[in-house]
């Protein structure tokens, strides 16, 4: 049973599915990078970086880097047609203003009322915190990837979030390791879960309750 | 992506009565002639129009006002050369006006596009236009809290348009559009030329193209101000 | 006597002494406009407006006018090399943000603490107020042309102002058709009159008290 | 107008003991690595600095540190690769910490420059970044007041300049650049390459000459990132 959960790849496949031809994305540093490689075929999202480029491509071949032209992630990037520069100011307005169509963000802690934490675990060393605590706040999604689970074995989906918080009430779907959840009226709801694992399984993962609404759908994704 | 749309008429049928609706241009510069007109060939009532000044001559948004389209304007300049449309309806009673100091509106404007629902500006403070409005100080200046600007739709005239509607404007055209673009729900540019992807430099970008709905390319647009001049009218086709 | 006071030529002559070379500065629409027509020789400022030009230069000639290439005022200019076009929230941020050294407005009335009444005569026809309200506002400098009576013979440098304000306590010198008055802690103070005007009846014709500190300079313009 | 410097040393020159600094750049782009070293060299103390990172390797932001020069960060993110500078100081409580969210950092610049003494914003908004700020309610949603930063100088990197100070910079090395051009009282410019007027399009001036004290050409500039990977010290001359 140990097996019978997604890799991080797999989580990023199922959170591209979504992604609509032609969206505006943000993808957290990190993790949801990875995003970007399972986009659909034939969809061409544009993606949005904190520090003021729209319509980045991929990194470039080892030794072609040029390091102006880099994400939020500090790595190198490339430009598509139709990409344009602006400044902090300008982006973070493209954030705040509603104009992203989701961002794509990893958690430590969700709580069930969409409260995220994801930028520090306790009060040792040295804090930073980037754009996180604006980047939940603006887009119409603010979907976030994560294993169901933290290391430790203890739940990351919980009732109210313990590690300091990022941004309250603002998480609207959750793609983990094991399914599909969705934020509403200050719920969790279960939308896909993996074939193999039973409801009460997955509700023993999980820090609060597993709500249903109709049918939950079967968690199906490639090999990766 | 593309952002294109056929005509005039398909770019302006979303705007329904009541909409609020902004329109780039400042007095004769930069406005989106072609767009007002189509607006006024669909015909809406009750609209909410957001633009520096309230129309002059017999075209444009004076020719909105005209057609008893306008049920208020939310300006800082009603009274540029012959104003008389709006003029005539404000003193008979039939328009409402919002008269806001034009940096106030134009920061109004970009705080609705860039996410900022209240903010402090020294303009008006002490003055009749900041009656109501709520006052602080700091470092012991005083200063008036104003509100973002929203809107449903966005005119708007661009020089270069991409069809992932990245936009460039001409000259002092630009003003109040980059602004409008952003705060608008819908923002419908005509273009004087629409180029592919990769047409527009990326650093001479003014308008990123995630602020654009729709695109509509106008080859050879009028001029508000030359239009005005030649005492040109519109009216309902 | 009655022709002893300066044209609006003059006045606007003796503000543009004051202007330093390479200053950044707003005139306002209409009388201050003209200011620019007397620029010292030898000194370049840089004129901004409103509408979102920096270092823009003369009306073009008749039948040249471009109608995207206009200032605040709405009339026809040309460029300078080293313009630059932005748009309105820039265009105000450099007014509000401090970035000019002087702006040079039109008054209906000045108070002796430096209010401004400029836009506005009473509650009648339609109210326009345009950037008045901001420019009074950041510039290091807010300077005021006017005559030192209205039409009607009442002062226009009062103890308080009665017209609607523009803003309260922004006004730093006050150039004249018969004085140049700067505004210092609440109180007019006299810097230069003109030579055949005597201090009696230069006071007679203001409505808040002249201060002298020091001496007071003649002020002296060419014919023009 | 000729805005140009000789030379660096003379460009930095003014910066004294205690000065707020906004040094441009994020991560390793868009640093004025030439102006900083300078700074290093003039050996100011007690410097608040203000950029969005806290200095990276053993050279810029990471060596005025080393150097004693910092009193105060004021940043978003002062943990990218090899902040060991920082670190050190930090967790042996020699250097303070402000941390601000990116886009607060970004805006609250952007307000000093605009001359907006406070807004409000939904960042940080029930964290511990935001207590002890005021909080209000728009239209049933809660924001956090943030006020406006600004600073005695900006240490910026353009592409281009002319002599009036008109910049553009080049791709992702603009980002907080033309907010700090605009919040600091003095800013010093170092480009790759000076222009007579004229040389930049009017219609492609990123940061108006306005914004811009001094100008020192620095034409074969170096890269933040593309030296820490080289792994590049600097020290004082």
């Amino acid at each position: 049973m140990s097996e019978l959960k997604l890799s991080n790849a797999q989580i990023a496949w199922r959170a591209a599915q979504d992604i609509e031809d032609g969206a505006y994305v943000n993808l957290g540093i990190g993790f949801p990078e990875m995003v970007a490689q399972y986009t659909v075929e034939g969809r061409t999202p544009v993606f949005h970086t904190e520090n003021g480029i729209l319509n980045f491509g991929p990194a470039p071949a080892p030794g072609d880097e040029d390091w102006d032209l880099i994400n939020a992630g500090k790595k190198a990037v490339t430009l598509k047609p139709g990409a344009s520069f602006f400044h902090q100011a300008d982006s973070f307005g493209i954030v705040r203003g509603g104009h992203l169509d989701v961002a794509i963000l990893g958690a430590l802690q969700v709580a069930q009322n969409g409260d995220l934490a994801n930028w520090r675990v306790g009060n040792k060393g040295v804090p930073a915190v980037g754009g996180a605590m604006d980047l939940v706040h603006g887009a119409k999604r603010v979907a976030v990837l994560t294993d169901h689970v933290a290391k430790n074995g203890a739940p990351k989906l919980v009732e109210e979030c313990s590690f300091p918080l990022t941004g309250v009430g603002c998480v609207t779907r959750v793609y983990t390791s094991l399914a599909v959840v969705d934020i509403e009226d200050g719920r969790f709801v279960l939308r896909e879960k993996l074939a193999g694992m039973s409801m009460e399984e997955l509700q023993s993962l999980t820090g609060a309750p597993l709500h249903v609404e109709g049918s939950v759908g079967e968690l199906s994704v490639p090999e990766l | 992506m593309d952002k294109r749309l056929p005509g005039l008429a398909e770019a302006v049928s979303g705007i329904k009565d009541g909409a609020t609706v902004m329109i780039g241009g400042f007095g004769g510069s930069g406005n989106p002639i072609e767009l007002v007109h189509a607006l006024i060939d669909a015909g809406p009532k009750d609209l909410t129009v957001i633009n520096n000044n309230a129309g002059n001559g017999k075209i444009g948004i004076a020719a909105m006002i005209d057609a008893g389209m306008v049920k208020k304007m939310i300006c800082s300049f009603p009274k540029s050369s012959d104003p008389r449309a709006f003029t005539d309806r404000y003193m008979a009673g039939e328009i409402e006006l919002e008269l806001v100091p034009q940096g106030t509106l134009a920061e109004r404007i970009r705080a609705g596009g860039a996410g900022i629902p209240a903010f402090y500006t020294p303009a008006s403070y002490g003055t009749e236009l900041a009656e109501g409005k709520p006052v602080a100080e700091f470092d012991g200046k005083h200063y008036v809290q104003e509100r973002w600007l929203k809107a449903d739709f966005a005119l708007v005239k661009a020089e270069l348009a991409d069809t992932h509607g990245n936009l460039t404007y001409r000259m002092a055209g630009r003003n109040f559009s980059p602004l409008m673009a952003m705060a608008a729900e819908t923002t419908i540019v005509q273009a004087t030329k629409v180029l592919e992807p990769g047409g527009i430099d990326p650093e001479q970008v003014h308008t990123p193209g995630i602020f654009v709905n729709h695109i509509v390319e106008v080859a050879e647009p009028q001029q508000e101000e030359a239009l005005i001049r030649a005492g040109a009218v519109y009216e309902r086709a």
